[in-house]
């Protein structure tokens, strides 16, 4: 669509191209008034820090959105693989950390595979899955935190090493957006997702191959939520089933949303989940800049996160909305 | 959003290896019993708690008195680490949440000693979210002023990344509770000035010890611990299976977690009574929230008067029930310490620190990282920790007199739950 | 016709001086730069019917939406029954007398037939409701009752999906009339000079096979006695059989307006497009020489739809199957196409008996499938027009493992030309295009392979105004010339017997006839005795 | 098909209420098996008792959530109106902190508030066009927001009234009051479910949104409605909840959301709207309440909890699914 010629440049694109952008730095200017040193206080590389795992998880739902599917299971893969690289990260050394993504990665086309044989919606299998992995959680680590005894430099230095203030985690994390979005432009398969999120039915008759395209998703969405898995280690060197990373679902989605993917399907522009994912990790900080009480915060995260998507959502031209 | 009175912790390396028992949890729980009045006297008057027997209390009066020589020492010399105006600092203290009785305590300490110092504070709510209390940190330090932070960590992992806030931004910190291994004070440079704990065990003691006695070392219970990978549960929990060894006639018929929440140790008792009946004679919990939750599923299954109770944190409905002698003396004991103590002890040391009443590098291992007097509430002795929530008049005056005033031994060693 | 509006049932005078049923006053409705409504006016008289024509994208569905209040003018006035209305919304042009039925049919599957009646109703009758609950023993009564008036037994309690299309046509065509009589009821309440309802039809015919035509047609004059009937549809003869008076727009404009008596079929079709008359499409090539049979169905069967279908389909021929809606020929269709599960018999291509049937390798072997409901099976709205034509054949706009949006327009621009495509917007989605034109595209989608062996057509020309259809049959006719097979599924006998080298005539799932139009020469009505 | 003047057609629409209530055969395979497990403690009335008194709560929710769902909508905010409620709740009833004592006036209160809620998520929602699952989302926060400033930093409010917190528990009539009152509004749900306009337009707009659209069904209208009813039941069960407990707690309803959503689709109402029911959903929750009292019965470990009832709810969706598995079946 980005080819379309001039004519098919209208207001609603640009919205939906920039809104994301917009709500981002319109919060990010309240911040740097409210608190002017938050810019060269080293906040930046907080906030990118914490984005980080964010944006992955956040990508990682929004494949899955793009075929008009919900993962409520990446977050808790995401933990899995932290504790899982936790455990082996000593024994294994480099090997460990590509194991662990594998793993999950399996597990999120396990998902895939079991959706689309039997057809169950992917809201009620992902969170079945989800209570399946936290058990996996606890029995792996006995119910501890589970600490990274050696080679954990080998994950640590994404975080150490800075690039323009901010970690090279976040930096690779956006490379993986851009990736991620010149694979849904650029590739056959990509076009397939994009198309399945929009109309299965005329999918499947145009002859793609949904099931496989799901199953990729699905598999994509637990690749991603392995990666944020390795981010939560970098930062903490530890994991456990309820430490960090434990609370990645919600802001992921809020994030994928914010970042104007369509809960609908169809509609999902990596880059702009970036933003989203920054966004998100802005609120608290905006909150407590601006001086809101603490009972009252979390009534400002929730009205914030309501209006953030209401700027960014791509809206369908049916004009239903559910 | 879960009720923490400490969150999600973890096990050190030390785990590993079979039991070690610091000397301050040596303590039996006749001990632990006494040494709460000695406690008490300590706390009014600094000075008459010489002719105490129990060894804790011995360390502790040691702890107290070698932390005010420190503290004395260091009053006037030369300090090595960086110091600042008072104008120049920002108290900062952390809660997991707004709506829990030990946060709410822990905040109300942070403020009063605010006030005492004539210092602002501000409050970082994270909502149980790990993200959310480093971003919060992070909004006050950018704030331009040096920080003077009291922190209760939502996971022991967060604290690296709070540190490496607070070294840049040349302000002070005192963790309570969670700690990863590797993350020493001493370790961490000037500005992570200590790490303060209570002793899990001793506190899980309190209430099994007095559980087994009120149920004369006969019975059946059952446990509800807090959120499973929780090192404070955990250590607590160990207290309980202690004190079982010892007593091999009570037998745990069964261990529910109920992530210390209310509702769903209501819950969870509801199908633990249904599960064996009359069979029940106590109930073993890590936290007060949890005891209540239990407490009201055998109030509605009308069993009150049979079964016995015990929890952890003496919260004060918790209290007024053991005073009461509610349901023929349902409640047996609850180990006593506060939010209040902690956040004041805590933000004091490193405010000391930040204005050079402290020296640093000069503070004992015990004093960078160490453990802090606990009480044992029991129907008995209630009555005394009903006013003014248990905090005795004065207290924060003494405390500011000698900010390890309360300290009572070095850290906490244990193994991993079973 | 004109003394029809004598019977009124209401024994009223004929046109005694009662106000026109709508009077529609320089309307104008613009979307962007694109004007959709161009200053229109219109009047339409108590018990009337109106033909309104035009081609696809000529605003006949823009002024409809006007007229049921899914779209508000940006300029004009609509007055009904005398009185100057705003229409808001759907319901408020119920309450002012207006109903519709839609071309797509609207009407929920998972509830009863008599639920699907009163859900229309916008103030379901006092008698239906007792303290506010429904009281479906008389909710049942009433249904079958408004379909008895309509000649149709079907159960008011049955589900909707279990019902056929046709016979869900006529609940629908039901359910319309009542929403009319009711709004008359609450006029005649109401208003002193007893306001006329109408009745909007939007091809209700379109998706109806003939003999189900005649029912509608009938129905329509017992209409014209209640009230007024704007009728539209793309069959010119039905059109001037059924009408009063019809009136043509183009580009947004109306263009003519005449009583039928004085116009000829001809005349129609030049108002509409604005050119030349219409290419009297000639027999295909009807070549007698034999050709190579491309895909043989022998003895198909699926339990419950069709039984021992059996057929050859020639290169460069057309294979027309015909048959009322649930005959079992859509079915058929299907699971040559994969999309649906066959229990018996086999299909062979290319001398090859196929197993393990799937979409996928029934395109792999050749064969593609234009589904009728085009905006549910055949386009992906939401996609560029662009993405939509290579979707199918991504390799066609691939340069080494990534699609090269350079080489996916030019292709575009290519078949946009072919086929006249408008607007030019290769980037535009597709849900934005006529529907015409998404039918030209998703046709191409299939073209552009090149080498295609079989094309299913399943009602290709639904809802394609003459320009439109005309274009398409040229399609058609060309792909056959480059060796193409098709089994087509049409709209009307003529079409099939039009463009068909064979028809096949189906009934209840079985074949009951087949004509090798190289040799025979039936007649429309030849085939419908077989049909029914 | 062809019409012939005289014969009836269709099939009369036997109703099929109760077809392919595949669900009541999981839930009596539990009840088996849980049986045979543990044939001591598990088949008792007391455990019955247990089992009614876990599954009032998310009954009550489930009614609401229920006429949501079959819109196609979602409602997440389930947990914060149930605090903010809860808490309403308390403090306006004799407790331990406040003075306030409005007797059934707090219930209506507390009631009021939740249906606000409802109505406020549903007019952001077709307001500004956002889907539901975030306004919902946002909802559960501002919810539990609401429920912290009431709190406050004093001290837990707890309930005087010792009756009032024995009440949803004690069973005078064989089955526990609260359990009574789920049923109560299930039936109540179920009448209007099935016999008012209010009960049959969101099986039509869970059907086909676009036909009702045009044909002139508001919708939006009925998803305010939808959502007003959920609110309103999330809160009665914050009520309820509170009153059990004793005390006024921010997260008197931590867990509730994916409980209850899991029970709806498992008694066979999917995310998708249109099919299912408030009788469905009744089963539904019934089912996981009884996994959940016969897991801690059966002794499975805590760790593995979870584990299980993730395995049920899978295969209870697929066993519910299975027949209608089809080539071209769209499952979102």
């Amino acid at each position: 669509m980005k080819f379309g010629g001039i004519r098919s440049i209208r207001p609603e694109k640009l919205r939906i191209l920039l809104a994301p952008l917009a709500i981002f730095l319109c919060l990010l200017v309240v911040v740097s008034v409210a608190v002017p040193q938050f810019l060269h206080g080293g906040g930046p590389s907080i906030i990118a820090q914490q984005a980080t795992p964010i944006l992955l998880i956040a990508l990682a739902q929004c494949v899955v959105l793009q075929v008009s599917s919900i993962d409520l299971s990446n977050a808790s893969m995401a933990l899995l693989c932290a504790i899982l690289s936790a455990e082996t990260l000593g024994p294994l050394g480099i090997a460990s950390p590509c194991l662990c993504v594998g793993v999950v990665t399996l597990i999120g086309m396990l998902n895939g595979a079991v959706l689309t044989f039997t057809q169950i919606p992917s809201f009620a299998l992902t969170l079945g899955t989800l209570g399946i992995l936290q058990a996996a959680c606890l029995v792996i680590t006995g119910a501890n935190v589970v600490y990274v005894t050696s080679h954990l430099e080998l994950v640590s230095w994404l975080f150490h090493v800075q690039i323009l203030t901010l970690p090279i985690a976040f930096w690779l994390s956006v490379l993986c957006a851009v990736l991620l979005w010149a694979f849904i432009r650029f590739t056959a398969t990509g076009q397939g997702l994009m198309a399945i999120g929009f109309n299965e039915r005329a999918s499947i008759l145009s002859g793609l191959p949904v099931r496989r395209l799901k199953i990729t998703a699905f598999g994509l969405s637990g690749f991603l939520a392995g990666l944020a898995g390795l981010s939560v280690i970098a930062i903490s060197g530890a994991a456990s089933s309820y430490g960090l990373g434990s609370d990645l679902l919600v802001p992921g989605i809020a994030a994928a949303l914010a970042g104007g993917t369509a809960i609908t399907g169809g509609v999902c522009n990596p880059i702009n989940v970036v933003f989203g994912a920054l966004f998100v990790a802005l609120i608290p900080v905006g909150s407590a800049a601006i001086g809101v009480s603490t009972q009252a915060q979390s009534i400002v995260y929730g009205a914030v996160l309501i209006v953030a998507v209401a700027a960014t959502a791509s809206r369908s031209r049916t004009g239903i909305i559910k | 959003m879960e009720w923490y009175t400490g969150p999600a912790g973890h096990t050190p390396q030390i785990a590993k290896s079979r039991l070690i028992r610091t000397t301050s949890n040596g303590s039996t729980g006749k001990c632990s019993v006494r040494n709460l009045t000695i406690w008490r006297k300590l706390v009014s008057s600094a000075a008459s708690t010489v002719k105490v027997r129990c060894f804790l209390t011995r360390k502790f009066l040691a702890a107290a008195s070698f932390g005010a020589l420190a503290w004395a020492s260091a009053a006037h010399a030369e300090v090595s680490q960086p110091t600042y105006p008072k104008s120049n600092l920002l108290l900062v203290t952390t809660v997991i949440n707004a709506t829990n009785p030990y946060m709410a305590s822990w905040i109300q300490g942070s403020k009063d000693l605010a006030a005492k110092l004539g210092v602002p504070i501000e409050v970082v709510q994270s909502n149980g979210s790990s993200q959310t209390e480093l971003a919060g940190i992070q909004a006050q330090a950018a704030k331009g002023k040096k920080i003077v932070l009291v922190m209760n960590p939502v996971a022991a992992s967060n604290v690296p990344a709070v540190v490496q806030t607070i070294n840049a931004n040349g302000g002070y910190m005192v963790v309570w509770w969670n700690m990863p291994p590797g993350t020493e004070p001493k370790t961490s440079g000037d500005h992570f000035v200590a790490f303060g704990t209570y002793n899990g065990i001793t506190a899980g003691e309190c209430g099994a010890e007095h559980l087994v006695e009120a149920l004369h070392g006969k019975g059946n219970i059952i446990a509800l611990p807090g959120v499973l990978d929780s090192t404070v549960s955990q250590e607590r929990y160990q207290g309980l299976l202690d004190t079982l060894k010892k007593n091999p006639d009570v037998k745990l018929l069964d261990t529910q977690p109920a992530n210390w929440d209310q509702a769903i140790a209501l819950r969870t008792t509801q199908q633990l009574i249904a599960k064996y009946g009359d069979k029940l004679d106590g109930v073993w919990t890590a936290d007060d929230a949890m005891m209540l939750g239990a407490y009201q599923a055998f109030k509605q299954a009308g069993r009150l008067e049979k079964v016995k109770f015990s929890g952890e944190g003496a919260y004060p409905p918790v209290i007024d029930l053991m005073v009461k002698k509610a349901g023929n003396n349902a409640v047996v004991a609850s180990a006593f310490h506060r939010g209040y103590m902690a956040a004041a002890t805590g933000l004091l040391i490193a405010y000391k620190a930040a204005v050079g009443e402290i020296d640093v590098s000069k503070l004992t291992p015990e004093q960078r990282h160490g453990q802090y007097a606990i009480g044992c509430v029991t129907p008995e002795n209630a009555a005394q920790f009903q006013a003014n929530g248990g905090i005795p008049q004065g207290w924060l005056d003494e405390l500011i007199k000698n900010p390890f005033k309360d300290l009572v031994g070095g850290p906490v060693l244990r193994t991993a739950a079973p | 016709m004109t003394t029809a509006a004598g019977q009124t049932a209401s024994g009223r005078e004929p046109g005694a001086n009662r106000p026109p049923v709508l009077e529609l006053n320089g309307i104008t409705k613009s979307f962007g730069p694109l004007v959709a409504v161009d200053n229109l006016s219109l009047v339409i008289g108590p018990n009337e019917v109106v033909g309104l024509l035009g081609e696809n994208g000529a605003g006949k569905s823009t002024l409809l939406k006007i007229l049921t209040g899914v779209h508000q003018p940006d300029k004009g006035s609509i007055t009904v029954n005398g009185k100057k209305v705003t229409l808001r919304n759907p319901q408020e042009a119920n309450a002012a007398g207006i109903g519709i039925v839609h071309q797509e049919q609207s009407l929920f599957t998972n509830l009863s037939v008599a639920e699907n009646i009163v859900m229309g109703l916008s103030k379901q009758g006092a008698r239906s409701t007792r303290f506010g609950l429904y009281r479906w023993g008389q909710v049942n009564r009433d249904a079958a009752a408004i379909l008895a008036r309509i000649g149709s037994r079907i159960d008011p309690r049955t589900k909707m999906s279990d019902l056929s299309f046709a016979h869900r046509q006529m609940v629908e065509i039901g359910r319309t009339i009542e929403i009319a009589r009711e709004t008359t009821r609450a006029l005649d309440a109401s208003d002193a000079d007893h306001g006329t309802p109408l009745v909007i039809l939007d091809e209700p015919t379109s998706v109806l096979e003939r003999n189900e035509t005649e029912i509608l047609e009938r129905e329509i004059r017992k209409l014209k006695d209640v009230g007024s009937v704007i009728f539209v549809s793309h069959r010119l003869e039905e059109v001037l059989r059924i009408c009063d008076r019809l009136v043509v727009m183009r580009h947004g404009r109306l263009v003519a307006d005449r009583p039928v008596g004085n116009i000829t079929e001809d005349e129609l079709f030049e108002l509409m497009i604005g050119q030349g008359a219409r290419s009297q499409a000639p027999a295909s090539a009807k070549a007698d020489a034999p050709a190579k049979a491309v895909l043989t169905v022998d003895s198909l069967s699926r339990r419950h739809t069709f039984h021992d279908v059996s057929f050859t389909v020639f290169q460069g021929r057309v294979t027309a199957i015909v048959g009322t809606v649930g005959s079992g020929r859509e079915d058929v269709c299907r699971a040559i196409f994969g999309a649906e599960a066959f229990d018996g018999g086999t299909i062979t291509v290319d001398g090859a008996p196929v197993r393990g049937w799937s979409v996928r390798k029934a395109i792999a072997a050749g064969i593609g499938y234009l589904p009728s409901e085009r905006g549910v099976e055949s386009v992906v709205g939401g996609l560029s027009a662009a993405r939509n034509l290579t979707l199918t054949y991504p390799d066609k706009a691939r340069a080494g493992a990534l699609l090269s949006p350079a080489l996916r327009n030019r292709l575009a621009n290519l078949w946009f030309e072919r086929l006249d495509v408008r607007p030019r917007d290769i980037g535009l989605e597709l849900e934005r295009f006529s529907g015409g034109n998404q039918q030209k595209v998703a046709l191409a989608k299939w073209l552009i392979a090149g080498d295609l062996k079989v094309l299913i057509l399943d009602h290709p020309l639904r809802g394609l105004d003459p320009g439109a259809s005309a274009a398409v049959n040229e399609l058609i006719r060309e792909a056959c010339r480059g060796g193409a097979a098709f089994i087509l599924l049409a709209d009307t006998l003529e079409e099939a017997l039009d463009l068909g080298d064979e028809i096949l005539v189906m009934r209840d799932g079985c074949v009951t006839a087949r004509f090798d139009m190289a040799r025979e020469h039936p007649t429309s009505l030849d085939l419908l005795e077989k049909m029914v | 098909m062809n019409e012939k003047a005289t014969e009836e057609i269709g099939n009369g629409g036997i109703r099929r209420t109760f077809a392919g209530f595949g669900e009541i055969g999981i839930l009596v395979l539990l009840i088996v098996v849980f049986s045979i497990l543990n044939p001591a403690k598990f088949p008792t009335v007391a455990n019955l008792n247990t089992i009614l008194n876990t599954a009032a709560v998310p009954t009550i929710i489930g009614v609401g959530a229920t006429f949501v769902v079959l819109m196609g909508r979602i409602d997440l905010s389930v947990e914060g109106i149930m605090g903010a409620a809860g808490l309403a709740y308390v403090l306006l009833s004799p407790n331990s902190r406040t003075s306030a004592n409005w007797g059934f006036g707090a219930i209506v209160v507390a009631i009021a508030l939740g249906a606000g809620l409802g109505v406020a998520t549903a007019l952001l929602h077709t307001r500004l066009k956002v889907p539901s699952f975030i306004v919902s989302l946002g909802m559960w926060y501002v919810g539990l927001g609401i429920a912290a400033v009431l709190f406050g930093q004093e001290m837990q409010p707890f309930l005087s009234d010792t009756d009032t917190s024995v009440w949803p528990t004690s069973a005078p009539l064989g089955i526990s009051n609260s359990y009574l009152v789920a049923l109560g509004v299930a039936a109540l749900g179920f009448l209007v479910e099935r016999f008012t306009r209010l009960g049959r337009v969101p099986y039509a707009i869970g059907n086909n949104e676009a036909v009702a659209l045009l044909t002139g069904i508001p919708v939006a209208r009925y998803c305010i409605y939808a959502f007003a009813i959920a609110g309103a039941c999330s809160a009665l069960a914050g009520v309820i909840a509170s009153m059990s407990l004793g005390a006024g707690a921010a997260n008197v309803g931590v867990g509730m959301v994916f409980f209850t959503l899991a029970a709806v689709v498992i008694g066979g109402t999917p995310l998708s709207g249109g099919k299912g029911g408030v009788l469905r959903t009744l089963v539904g929750v019934l089912v996981l309440s009884t996994l959940y009292n016969g897991l801690i019965l059966s002794g499975v470990a805590p760790s593995l909890q979870s584990g299980v009832s993730g395995l049920v709810l899978v295969t209870a969706a697929i066993a519910a699914g299975w027949s209608q598995r089809d080539r071209l079946r769209i499952v979102k």
